[in-house]
C-alpha cells in the first residue's frame, strides 16, 4: 500500500476567515496526503473544518472572507495554492473533481442534466464536438448507473430523485477522468438505501477507474464502510490519522474514542449512549493547550498550557495526544518498521 | 437535575455578555461603519429639523423681492430663491417637513402594505385572491386620480399628501411582502408555533411580521425620495406643504424656472434629498442586518 | 391491558393536485394511506422510513397541524379528529411536538426565555413571575443554565437548541411528544447528548413518545417499539427486540441491511434494493414496494396486503406472511 | 399552462369590473364637472346645464354605470366627451406611441440595470459596486423633470445630437400606418427615417429608464448575491468554468426571477404614470391622454383609458408569470 | 436650423419648403371652430377658417374680412355686408352669401352647447328668447343681409371672433360630425394632418384670395406641454416659434442673437377676487384695505418679470371703454390698517388665500404670486393661509362662492368692454363668470344700458361710470395685464402676436 505514490499532498495548509469579529482559523495547519486510487475519508464534527479543506483544494474558499494563509497543496508538482486563475481552471474539473453535499442544490434548477454534463466536458477538452460531448455524456450517465441516459439528457434537476441527482453529479465529476475526486459528505441528504447504492457506485468506480476518492463525511459507518484510511479533525486540526481497522479497534485519540462510543448501533441496544460533553469550541477561541482539553476526561495540566503535536504511534498511525507522546515511534524507528 | 450539568466549555462558544435586545442590535449596528455614516447623516438631519429655527441665519419667510436669485454669497451661501429668500435657511427649516413627509409616507404604506400583504400571503386562497387583485387595480390606477379623491373626501393639507402618497405606494410594499411571507409561513418554528396551540393572530405578528420585514426596509428606504419628490408633485391639488413653508421637494419644484439662470435654486435642496435618501439607505441596510440576531456572529 | 393513550385508526392524508380552468381535482398524492396504530403511556413508539414515506404527514395530522382526510385519532379517550379547530388549540397543551431542525423551529428573532414563556402565555397558564421561574427551572431541567435566557436561537450549537425545543415541548406538562426526526440533524457525539436527555426525562416525568426518524440504530435505541413505514403505509410494525432481530417485511430487511455500521470488520449481507422510491401521487397498484422488492410475486401487483399480526407483537403488511404465502 | 392562462383571464374579469366600478366611483365623487370643464370657464349655467343633459350625466349614477357597462359588454369603450370621437378609435394612437416608449425605456432599463447590478454583485465592494449604488441613489432621488430637461439641455443645445421632443421631425414627417413608428419605418424600408425615429427615443427612453434602473440594478445585485452563494454556483466553479460564464450563464438565469417581478411592477408605472417624462419631451401617450381627461373630467376617457392601461398592465403580468416558467421548468401552472 | 430661402417674398420658393412649426401648450380638441371654446383650437382655425370681418393686426379695431364693406342701419337692427367675389373654399366650393347664410343656419339651428360661442355671444338659438339674430338672408350673391331684434353694441366684434370662421356648406353638410377633424374653409392654409396630442399639419392654400399671400408652405402646430422643454426644443431649432414662455425666461431668449423675443399685447386681466356674501369681505373698507395691503408693483416685477402692466380696472388699458382717471389703489399699508380699523378689524383677522394651481397667460406663477400677497397682508396684520385645488375642482369651488378670497383672471374674447365688466362682475353672471359674487344694481343698470348704446362715445361713458363704482366697491384685488411672451428663430419676419391669443400666420415669413 505503502508503494502507492502520493497523488495530492496537503502540508501545512491554514486557511482563515477575515470576519468583522476577527480572525477565525477554520483550517490550522493541516498535513496529510492521498494516495492513487485510494479511499481516504475524513471525519469530524460539524464545523471542524472538513469543507474548508476540500474547497481550500479546489481553490474555492469564498473569498472574501476566506484565504488560504499558508502551507501548500500539491497535485503531483504543481502547488495549487500558487496556480494562476486560469491555470487553476484547468485543474478544477479536470484533474481534481469534487461532489458536494446537496445534491438538490449542487444542480443548477434552470439547466438541462445533459446541458450541464457537456458543459463540464467541453470546458477542458478543446475541440470536441457538441456531438462527442453528448456522447461522453451520456455514456458516463450510463456508467454511474442511470437508467435512460438518453432521456435523462434532457431533463432537469427537479425532475429526478435526490439519488438521481447524486449520480448525475457523480458522473459529472468524472466526466474527465479526474485523478482525484473530492466527495465532501455525497450521502448525508440521502436515504439509507439510496446512500448504500451511492456508496457501492463510488467504491465500484474507483476500483474500475482508479480514481483517488477524498471521502469527507462525519458517518462513521460510511467511513468503516468504504474507507482504507481516515484523518480524524477537531476545530482545525488533525487529531488522529491511521488506517481504518485500527482507528476503529485501536482508537487513540479521547476524541475519536468518544465519537465511536455515542454511535448508537442497530445491531444491539446499548442501555445508554456515551456522549462526549460539550461542544466543539469556536473556532480561534482555543489559543493555548490541546483544543479538546475541555471536554476531555483525561485531561491534565500539560494539555491546558500546550498544544500537543500530531505523534507518529505505529507506521501509519498518529494521534494528537500528549497521552501517546512516549509512544512515539522515531525516524529511526519507522524506517525500520518500514522497511 | 438530569441530564448533564453543562460544563464551562459548554458557553465557551458565547463569549458576548448577556445583554437586552436593543443592546445587542445597536452593538452590531456600530460594526458596519457604513450603517454609522447613515445614521450620521440622518442624525445630522434630524438634529437640523429640531433645532432648525435657531442655527438658520435668516427666516424662512423674509421676503426680499429686489434681492431675488441671488447666486451663492457670502451672505447667503446657499444662494436665494426667486422670493429673495435665504435659500440655506429654508432647507435648514425645510428639513422637519421634508422628513416628515418622506418617512411617515412610507411608514404609512408599510404599515398598511404590510398588513394587507401578511394576511394575503398568510391565509392564502380567496384571501389572497382577492388582495392580490386589489393590488393590481391599485397599481394600474393613476395615482393622480386618487391623490384627487383623496383631496376630495379630507381636504388639502400636508397630512392628506401624506396620506395619498402613502396609498399610492401600499401595493409595492404590500407585493413585497406578501412574497417574503408565501416564504416564511413554510418555515418551521410557524409550525412549532401552531404546535404549541398558539393563535393566528399572534403568528402573523409576532412571528412573522418581524421576520418579513428585512427587503421593506430596503424599499422603503429608497422610497422616502419618491416620497418627497411625489408630495411636491401633488402640491398642484393642494396636496403639499401649505405656502410658504419650505420642503425639499417643493423647493425643488419651484426651482424649475430657474434651472439654467439660476441652478443652485435646484442644487442644494437637491442634494439635501440625496443625503437624506443616503443616509436611510445607508442606515437601512444596517439596521435590516441589526435587527437580524442571525447576522451576529 | 390498560387503553393506549392515543389511538390511530385508518388514518389517510391526500394531498389534492389540483388542475384545469376552474383549479378541478385531477389527482392525489397519498402521503398518508390508510394507518393505525397504537401508543401506549409511558412507551416510545419509533416510526422509521424512508424520505417522503408520510412521516412527517402522520406525526402532524396527530395534532391536526395538518386535517386529516380521513380516519380517527383518539388522545386519552378524546376523539381530536372531531373537535373544533379551537378546542384542537387548547388540547395541544396535551400533545407536543419536537422538530427535526432545531434552528429553524425557533424563531430566529426570540430570545430563549420568550420562546420557552409562549406556550405558558397562549395557554393562559400562570402569571408573569411564575412563567419566568417556569422557564428557568425547564432550562435546568434539560441541562441548561438561567442565564442563557437572554440569548437568541443562532448563540447556542446545535445540541443546545435542541434541549431548547425539547424544553419548550415541555413547558405545558403533556403526556404525548411527538418527535419528529429530533436528531437527524445532529452531528453523533450531541446525538448522544439529546437522546439521552430525552430517556431521561421520559422516566422522571412519565412521557410518551412518538420517535420519527430514518436512522435505525437511534431508534432501536430509544423505541420500544417501531413501525415502518413505507410509501404512506405501515408495512411492519413490532417490538423493537422483535423488528431488528427478524425483520420479515423486505423493505425492513433491506433497509436494516443498508444502514452502514460502524466497524470495519462487520460484513454484512447487503440487500441493494434497485431504483428509487415511487412517486405517491401514482403509487404502484397492489403491495407499493413489489416495484423494488426481490421477492415480488403476481400477487403483488394486485393485491394490496393488510397489515397483521404473524406473530405476537409483530405485524406486517406483506404477502410471504399471509394467506397469498404459498403461492 | 393554456388553462393557466385561461384561469387567470377569467380572474381578469373581475378585476376590470371592480376597476371600472372604483374609477366611476372616484370621478363622480370628485368635484368638477365635465361640462364646466368642457365649456371652460367662460361657460355660462344654462349652456353647463344643456350638456349635462346631453352627456346623460344628470341620471342616477348607476343608470349611467350600468349604461356604460352595457356599452363595455358590446365592445363600446364611449366616446370623449371633448373630441366627441370614439375612445376605441382614439386611443391607438396613444398607446402606441406609449408602447414605443415604455418598451425602449423597460430595455434600457433592463440592461443597464441587470447589468449593472451583476458586475455590482460580482465584484462586491469593490469602486464600481459603490460607484453604481450611488448613482442608484441619485437616480431615485431626481425629480424627472430636472432630469429632463438637463438631457435636453445637455444632448440637445449644448451638444446638439439629439431631438428633444416628440417622437418624428415635424418638417419631415413619417407616413405612419400603425403608428409604432420603429415598425413604420422598417415595413417602408426608410431606415433614415428609423434612425430618426430612434433618436428621438433615447432621451424619453433615459429619463422614463431612470427610476426603474436602479431599483432593476439594486434589485439584481442582491438577488445575485444570493445566487453568487449557491451550490450550483460553487458547482460550475468547480467544473473550472469560467467566471464570465459562472455569472452569464448559471446565476444570472437564477437570479432574473425576482426581478422580473419589478420589471413588472414597473410596466404599471411606464404605462400610465409617465406623464412628467411625456409632457417634457411632448410624447403623446397613454398617459398624458389619460391625465388629460382627468383635467377636463372627461368620464369616458377617464374610465375606458384606464381600463385599457389596466388591461395591458394585468396582461403583461401574465405575460412575465409565463415567462418564469420558461425561464424556470420547475415553475409549471396547472 | 431652419429652411434657409431665398426672401423673394412672393412664396415662390426654389428650394425647400418653408415650414413653420409653432410650439405651443396643448393639442386642439376640434378644428370645427364653432363647436369649441380652446384658445388651442383657434390658433389653427385662424388659419383654415376666416370671419366676415377682421380684428385689428394687434388690436380689436374692426378691419374688412370676407366682407369687404358693411353697413349698419340707423336703428342697429340691420347690417348689410357685402362680401369679396370669386373665393373659394379648399374643397372648390363657391364662397357667397348662400355660403354665410347656410353658416349662420347652421349655427342658428343648435341646441344646448352645440355652439356655445355663438349661443353665448348672440344669446341662444333660434327660437330662443334672448337671441339676438333675427335673420340672416342673403342679397343676391355677394350680399348678406343680418336683422337683429334689438341692437348690440359688440355685434361687429362678435363677428370678427374665430368661432365665427366661415366654412364650407359641402363640406359640413357631408362630414356631419366629423367636419372638426376635416375641417375646410377659405383660408391661407388648408388643413393636412392631426397626429392627436401632437401636431396638426396645415399647407399653404395655392389658392388664396389674397395675393402673395400666404408665404409660408407649410405650419405644424406642435404640441410641447413643459414651457421649458419648449423653449428647449426652439434652442435645437426643432421648432421655430413657441408659444408660452415663462417670464424667466423672457431675459435669456432677449440675450440671445438666434431667438426673438415677441410680446402679445394684453388683453388679460389677474386679479385677486374677495367675495363679498362671506364676512369680512362684506364690507367694503376690508376690501379696500386689502386693495391697499397688497404690492401690485413688487408682483410684477418679480414674477411677470416686468412684462406686464400693474392693474387698477378689470379690464386692460387697450379695449375701448378703458377709465384711466382711476387712481387706482396704491400701495399703503399704514392705510390698510386704518382701514381695517374703521371696519372693527384692527386685530387683522384669519383667511383663506386661494392659488390657481396652473400657469395661466394672465398669471404665470399663482403660487408665488399668493405667497407674495400672503406677505403682504400678514404686514397688515391679516393672517392668510394659502389654499390649493386642482384646476378644476378649483374653478368649481370658487364658483360655489367657497373661497374667502380666489386668484384668477380672465382673457377677453372680443375686444370690448362688455365682456369684461358684465361677464365678470354683472350680477347676472353670480354663479357664473362673476366668481366674486359681487352685486351692484346701479352697476346692473348701466351695464345693461351699455350693450344696446350703440353710439361708441356715449358707450365710452357708461363704462368709465362702471369702472369707477366698481372701484369704489373694490370686490376685485386687479393684480396685472400681463403681456404674454412668445419667442421665435431671430429670421422669422411679419409674426405679429395678436392679443385675443389667435395669430394669422399668412404674413409670416422666414428671411
Ligand atoms: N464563509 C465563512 N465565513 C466565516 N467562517 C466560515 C465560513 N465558512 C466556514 N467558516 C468557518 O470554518 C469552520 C469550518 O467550517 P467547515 O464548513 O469546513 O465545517 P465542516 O467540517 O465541513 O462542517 P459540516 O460537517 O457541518 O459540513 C466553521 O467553524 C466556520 O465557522
Ligand atoms: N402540503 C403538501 N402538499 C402536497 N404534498 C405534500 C404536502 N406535504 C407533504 N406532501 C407529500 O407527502 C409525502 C409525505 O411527506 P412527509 O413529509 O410526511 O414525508 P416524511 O416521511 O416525513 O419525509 P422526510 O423523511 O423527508 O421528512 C411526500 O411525498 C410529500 O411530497
Ligand atoms: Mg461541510
Ligand atoms: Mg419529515
Amino acid at each position: 500500500m505503502s508503494e502507492r505514490k502520493a497523488i495530492l499532498q496537503v502540508k501545512g495548509l491554514q486557511t482563515s476567515f477575515f470576519t468583522d469579529d476577527g480572525v477565525i482559523p477554520a483550517v490550522d495547519n493541516i498535513d496529510f496526503s492521498v494516495h492513487e486510487g485510494e479511499v481516504l475519508g475524513i471525519v469530524g464534527e460539524s464545523g471542524c473544518g472538513k469543507s474548508v479543506t476540500s474547497l481550500s483544494i479546489m481553490g474555492l474558499v469564498p473569498s472574501p472572507p476566506g484565504k488560504i494563509t499558508g502551507g501548500k497543496i500539491l497535485f503531483g508538482d504543481k502547488e495549487l495554492t500558487k496556480l494562476s486563475d486560469k491555470e487553476m481552471r484547468n485543474v478544477r474539473g479536470n484533474d481534481v473533481a469534487m461532489i458536494f453535499q446537496e445534491p438538490m442544490t449542487s444542480l443548477n434548477p434552470l439547466f438541462t442534466i445533459g446541458n450541464q454534463l457537456m458543459e463540464a466536458i467541453l470546458i477542458h477538452k478543446k475541440g470536441w464536438s457538441k456531438k462527442q460531448a453528448s456522447a461522453r455524456a451520456v455514456e458516463m450517465l450510463t456508467l454511474v448507473g442511470l437508467p435512460r441516459a438518453d432521456e435523462l439528457m434532457k431533463e432537469y434537476p427537479h425532475q429526478l430523485s435526490g439519488g438521481m441527482r447524486q449520480r448525475v453529479m457523480i458522473a459529472m465529476a468524472l466526466v474527465c477522468d479526474p485523478k482525484v475526486l473530492i466527495a465532501d459528505e455525497p450521502t448525508t441528504a440521502l436515504d439509507v438505501t439510496i446512500q448504500a447504492q451511492i456508496l457501492a457506485l463510488m467504491k465500484d468506480l474507483n476500483e474500475r477507474l482508479n480514481t483517488a476518492v477524498l471521502l469527507i463525511t462525519h458517518d462513521l459507518g460510511v467511513v468503516a464502510e468504504t474507507c482504507e484510511r481516515v484523518v480524524v479533525m477537531y476545530a482545525g486540526q488533525i487529531v488522529e490519522e491511521g488506517p481504518v481497522q485500527t482507528i476503529f479497534k485501536d482508537p487513540q485519540h479521547p476524541y475519536t474514542k468518544g465519537l465511536l462510543q455515542s454511535v448508537p448501533d442497530m445491531r444491539y441496544k446499548k442501555q445508554r449512549l456515551y456522549s462526549i460533553p460539550g461542544n466543539v469550541p469556536k473556532p480561534g477561541s482555543v489559543n493555548t493547550g490541546c483544543r479538546f482539553a475541555a471536554r476531555c476526561e483525561f485531561a491534565f495540566d500539560k494539555c491546558l498550557t500546550q498544544n500537543p503535536d500530531l505523534y507518529q504511534t505505529a507506521t501509519v498511525h498518529k494521534t494528537r495526544c500528549f497521552l501517546y507522546e512516549d509512544q512515539e515511534v522515531s525516524t529511526h524507528d519507522r524506517t525500520l518498521v518500514e522497511s | 437535575m438530569v441530564g448533564f450539568a453543562p460544563k464551562p466549555s459548554d458557553v465557551v462558544a458565547q463569549q458576548d455578555k448577556v445583554a437586552g435586545p436593543w443592546h445587542e442590535a445597536w452593538r452590531s449596528f456600530k460594526k458596519s461603519k457604513v450603517a454609522v455614516v447613515g445614521a450620521g447623516i440622518v442624525l445630522f438631519f434630524i438634529i437640523v429639523a429640531f433645532i432648525g429655527p435657531w442655527i438658520a441665519p435668516q427666516g424662512i419667510n423674509e421676503q426680499n423681492l429686489p434681492n431675488r436669485l441671488q447666486a451663492p454669497s457670502f451672505d447667503h451661501w446657499f444662494g436665494t430663491d426667486d422670493m429673495g429668500r435665504d435659500i440655506l435657511s429654508r432647507i435648514i427649516h425645510g428639513a422637519r417637513i421634508s422628513l416628515w413627509v418622506g418617512f411617515f409616507s412610507v411608514i404609512g404604506s408599510v404599515i398598511a402594505g404590510s398588513i394587507l400583504g401578511i394576511v394575503a400571503g398568510y391565509y392564502g386562497k380567496w384571501v389572497d385572491a382577492i388582495i392580490s387583485r386589489i393590488f393590481d387595480i391599485m397599481l394600474a390606477f393613476p395615482s393622480i386620480l386618487l391623490a384627487i379623491a383623496v383631496v376630495s373626501v379630507l381636504g388639502p393639507s400636508l397630512q392628506n399628501a401624506l396620506i395619498a402618497i402613502a396609498i399610492i405606494n401600499i401595493p409595492n410594499f404590500g407585493r413585497l411582502i406578501r412574497s417574503k411571507v408565501l416564504s416564511i409561513k413554510e418555515e418551521e418554528y410557524i409550525t412549532s408555533a401552531k404546535a404549541i396551540g398558539m393563535q393566528d393572530i399572534r403568528i402573523l405578528f409576532s412571528h412573522i411580521l418581524p421576520n418579513s420585514m428585512a427587503p421593506v426596509i430596503v424599499q422603503g428606504t429608497l422610497a422616502i425620495a419618491t416620497a418627497i419628490i411625489e408630495a411636491a408633485a401633488l402640491g398642484f391639488l393642494g396636496l403639499g406643504a401649505e405656502a410658504p413653508a419650505p420642503e425639499w421637494g417643493k423647493m425643488l419644484a419651484d426651482s424649475k424656472m430657474y434651472l439654467i439662470n439660476a441652478p443652485w435654486t435646484m442644487i442644494f435642496p437637491g442634494i439635501a434629498i440625496m443625503l437624506t435618501v443616503l443616509g436611510f439607505n445607508l442606515m437601512g441596510d444596517g439596521l435590516r442586518d441589526a435587527l437580524d440576531p442571525r447576522m451576529k456572529s | 391491558m390498560t387503553e393506549p393513550l392515543l389511538k390511530v385508526e385508518g388514518l389517510k392524508k391526500y394531498f389534492p393536485i389540483r388542475k384545469g380552468l376552474l383549479s378541478r381535482v385531477s389527482g392525489h398524492v397519498k402521503a398518508v394511506d390508510d394507518v393505525s396504530f397504537y401508543v401506549n403511556k409511558g412507551e416510545t413508539l419509533g416510526i422509521v422510513g424512508e424520505s417522503g414515506c408520510g412521516k412527517s404527514t402522520t406525526g402532524r395530522m396527530l395534532m391536526r397541524l395538518l386535517e386529516p382526510s380521513e380516519g380517527k385519532v383518539v388522545f386519552d379517550g378524546k376523539e381530536l379528529t372531531s373537535i373544533s379547530s379551537d378546542d384542537m388549540r387548547k388540547a395541544r397543551r396535551e400533545i407536543q411536538m419536537v422538530f427535526q431542525d432545531p434552528y429553524a423551529s425557533l424563531n430566529p428573532r426570540h430570545t430563549i426565555e420568550k420562546i420557552l414563556e409562549e406556550p405558558l402565555i397562549v395557554h393562559g397558564i400562570g402569571d408573569a413571575k411564575t412563567r419566568k421561574k417556569k422557564v428557568h427551572d425547564f432550562l435546568e431541567i434539560v441541562g441548561l443554565s438561567s442565564y442563557h435566557a437572554k440569548r437568541y436561537p443562532h448563540q447556542f450549537s446545535g445540541g443546545q437548541r435542541q434541549r431548547i425545543g425539547i424544553a419548550r415541548a415541555l413547558m405545558t406538562n403533556p403526556k404525548l411528544i411527538i418527535a419528529d426526526e429530533p436528531v437527524s440533524a445532529l452531528d453523533v457525539s450531541i446525538q448522544a447528548q439529546v437522546l439521552n436527555l430525552m430517556q431521561d426525562l421520559q422516566k422522571e416525568l412519565n412521557l410518551t413518545y412518538i420517535f420519527i426518524a430514518h436512522d435505525l440504530g437511534v431508534v432501536r435505541h430509544i423505541s420500544d417499539r417501531v413501525g415502518v413505514m413505507y410509501l404512506g403505509k405501515m408495512v411492519e410494525i413490532a417490538e423493537s427486540e422483535l423488528l431488528y432481530d427478524k425483520p420479515l417485511h423486505p423493505y425492513t430487511q433491506a433497509l436494516l441491511s443498508a444502514v452502514p455500521v460502524p466497524d470495519p470488520n462487520f460484513v454484512r449481507e447487503q440487500i441493494l434494493i434497485k431504483g428509487d422510491i415511487p412517486s405517491p401521487s401514482n403509487p404502484p397498484s397492489g403491495c407499493t414496494f413489489h416495484t423494488r422488492c426481490p421477492f415480488k410475486m403476481d400477487v403483488c401487483t394486485k393485491i394490496v396486503p393488510k397489515l397483521e399480526e404473524v406473530e405476537p407483537g409483530h405485524s406486517v403488511a406483506c404477502h410471504l406472511y399471509g394467506e397469498h404465502a404459498q403461492q | 399552462m393554456l388553462h393557466y392562462i385561461g384561469r387567470r383571464l377569467l380572474q381578469l374579469i373581475p378585476v376590470l369590473l371592480g376597476m371600472t366600478f372604483v374609477v366611476f366611483m372616484i370621478i363622480r365623487a370628485i368635484p368638477g364637472d365635465p361640462a364646466q370643464v368642457i365649456l371652460g370657464q367662460q361657460a355660462t349655467k344654462e349652456a353647463i346645464e344643456a350638456l349635462r343633459a346631453k352627456l346623460g350625466l344628470d341620471n342616477p349614477w348607476y343608470v349611467q354605470y350600468f349604461d356604460y357597462l352595457g356599452g363595455l359588454l358590446k365592445g363600446d369603450l364611449g366616446e370623449s366627451l371633448r373630441t366627441t370621437t370614439p375612445v376605441s378609435e382614439e386611443i391607438w394612437p396613444y398607446l402606441a406611441a406609449t408602447f414605443e416608449l415604455s418598451l425602449f425605456a423597460v430595455l434600457i432599463a433592463v440592461i443597464v440595470g441587470v447589468n449593472a447590478g451583476i458586475i455590482s454583485a460580482w465584484f462586491q465592494n469593490s469602486w464600481f459596486d459603490y460607484t453604481a449604488m450611488i448613482l442608484a441613489l441619485v437616480g431615485v432621488s431626481m425629480p424627472i423633470f430636472w432630469l429632463g430637461l438637463m438631457m435636453q439641455y445637455i444632448f440637445g443645445i449644448e451638444l446638439g445630437i439629439l431631438p428633444t421632443t416628440g417622437r418624428e421631425e415635424v418638417r419631415n414627417p413619417i407616413d405612419s400606418m400603425t403608428n409604432l413608428y420603429v415598425l413604420d419605418t422598417i415595413l417602408q424600408g426608410r431606415f433614415d427615417q428609423l434612425g430618426i425615429v430612434l433618436k428621438h427615443l433615447v432621451l424619453p427612453g433615459l429619463a422614463l429608464a431612470t427610476i426603474p434602473m436602479a431599483i432593476i440594478a439594486r434589485m439584481t445585485r442582491s438577488s445575485m448575491l444570493d445566487v453568487m452563494r449557491s451550490d450550483y454556483v460553487r458547482t460550475a466553479r468547480a467544473k473550472g468554468q469560467k467566471m464570465f460564464w459562472v455569472v452569464y450563464k448559471h446565476a444570472l438565469k437564477n437570479a432574473i426571477i425576482p426581478v422580473l417581478t419589478i420589471i413588472g411592477l414597473q410596466m404599471g408605472l411606464l404605462l400610465g404614470g409617465a406623464i412628467l417624462t411625456e409632457s417634457i419631451f411632448a410624447w403623446p401617450g397613454v398617459g398624458r391622454y389619460i391625465y388629460e381627461a382627468i383635467n377636463f373630467r372627461d368620464y369616458p376617457v377617464i374610465q375606458s383609458g384606464i381600463l385599457v392601461v389596466a388591461f395591458i398592465f394585468v396582461m403583461i403580468n401574465l405575460f412575465i408569470d409565463i415567462l418564469y416558467s420558461l425561464i424556470d421548468p420547475r415553475i409549471k401552472y396547472d | 436650423g431652419c429652411q434657409s430661402d431665398s426672401s423673394d417674398g412672393n412664396g415662390e420658393n426654389n428650394g425647400e419648403p418653408k415650414i413653420l412649426v409653432f410650439g405651443r401648450g396643448g393639442d386642439s380638441v376640434s378644428l370645427d371652430p364653432a363647436t369649441v371654446t380652446d384658445g388651442e383650437s383657434f390658433k389653427v382655425t385662424q388659419n383654415i377658417f376666416e370671419t366676415l370681418v377682421n380684428f385689428g393686426k394687434q388690436d380689436t379695431e374692426i378691419n374688412p374680412g370676407l366682407a369687404k364693406k358693411w353697413e349698419p342701419s340707423e336703428d342697429g337692427l340691420t347690417y348689410t355686408f357685402e362680401l369679396e367675389e370669386g373665393i373659394k373654399f379648399h374643397d372648390g366650393t363657391d364662397f357667397n352669401a348662400e355660403a354665410v347664410v347656410a353658416n349662420f343656419e347652421r349655427w342658428a339651428n343648435g341646441s344646448g352647447e352645440d355652439f356655445y360661442y355663438y349661443s353665448s355671444m348672440f344669446g341662444g338659438y333660434k327660437g330662443d328668447e334672448g337671441h339676438v339674430i333675427e335673420s340672416v338672408t342673403a342679397d343676391g350673391d355677394y350680399k348678406v343681409v343680418f336683422k337683429l331684434k334689438r341692437p348690440q353694441a359688440p355685434f361687429l366684434k362678435n363677428l370678427a371672433m374665430s368661432p365665427f370662421g366661415i366654412a364650407s356648406p359641402k363640406a359640413f353638410e357631408e362630414q356631419g360630425e366629423k367636419f372638426g377633424d376635416n375641417p375646410v374653409g377659405t383660408g391661407p392654409f388648408k388643413f393636412v394632418e392631426w397626429k392627436r396630442n401632437d401636431s396638426i399639419t396645415i399647407e399653404k392654400n395655392e389658392d388664396y384670395w389674397v395675393k402673395d399671400l400666404p408665404k409660408l408652405d407649410k405650419v405644424v402646430f406642435k404640441a410641447i406641454p413643459d414651457n421649458s422643454a419648449r423653449l428647449n426644443a426652439l434652442n435645437t431649432g426643432e421648432i421655430d416659434l413657441a408659444d408660452g414662455v415663462n417670464p424667466a425666461d423672457g431675459k435669456s431668449v432677449e440675450g440671445n442673437s438666434e431667438l426673438q423675443l415677441f410680446e402679445r399685447p394684453s388683453m388679460n386681466v389677474g386679479y385677486l377676487g374677495l367675495t363679498s356674501t362671506r364676512p369680512p369681505f362684506d364690507k367694503v373698507e376690508v376690501r379696500q384695505a386689502i386693495n391697499h395691503a397688497i404690492d401690485k408693483q413688487a408682483i410684477v416685477d418679480a414674477f411677470f418679470e416686468g412684462r406686464a402692466e400693474v392693474a387698477k380696472n378689470p379690464m386692460p388699458p387697450v379695449i375701448s371703454g378703458y377709465n384711466d382717471d382711476i387712481p387706482g389703489y396704491d400701495f399703503d399699508p399704514a392705510k390698510a390698517k386704518a382701514l381695517l380699523a374703521e371696519a372693527g378689524l384692527a386685530e387683522g383677522f384669519e383667511m383663506e388665500l386661494w392659488a390657481m394651481p396652473v400657469p395661466r397667460p394672465y398669471m404665470p406663477d399663482g403660487q408665488k404670486v399668493a405667497e407674495v400677497i400672503q406677505s403682504n397682508l400678514a404686514d397688515v396684520g391679516i393672517k392668510a393661509k394659502i389654499v390649493t385645488f386642482e384646476w378644476a375642482t378649483y374653478l368649481e369651488k370658487a364658483r360655489n362662492g367657497e373661497a374667502d378670497a380666489f386668484m384668477l383672471g380672465w382673457t377677453g374674447d372680443n375686444g370690448d368692454a362688455d365682456n369684461f365688466l358684465y361677464v365678470l362682475l354683472d350680477k347676472d353672471n353670480i354663479g357664473s363668470n362673476n366668481y366674486s359674487y359681487y352685486s351692484n344694481d346701479e352697476l346692473h343698470d348701466i351695464l345693461i344700458e351699455a350693450q344696446s348704446e350703440v353710439d361708441e362715445d356715449k358707450r365710452n361713458e357708461l363704462y368709465g361710470q362702471a369702472q369707477e363704482i366698481i372701484f369704489e366697491d373694490a370686490p376685485w384685488v386687479p393684480l396685472a395685464h400681463s403681456t404674454p411672451l412668445l419667442a421665435g428663430k431671430a429670421n422669422l419676419v411679419g409674426f405679429k402676436p395678436h392679443p385675443t391669443g389667435s395669430d394669422k400666420l399668412a404674413e409670416v415669413d422666414f428671411k
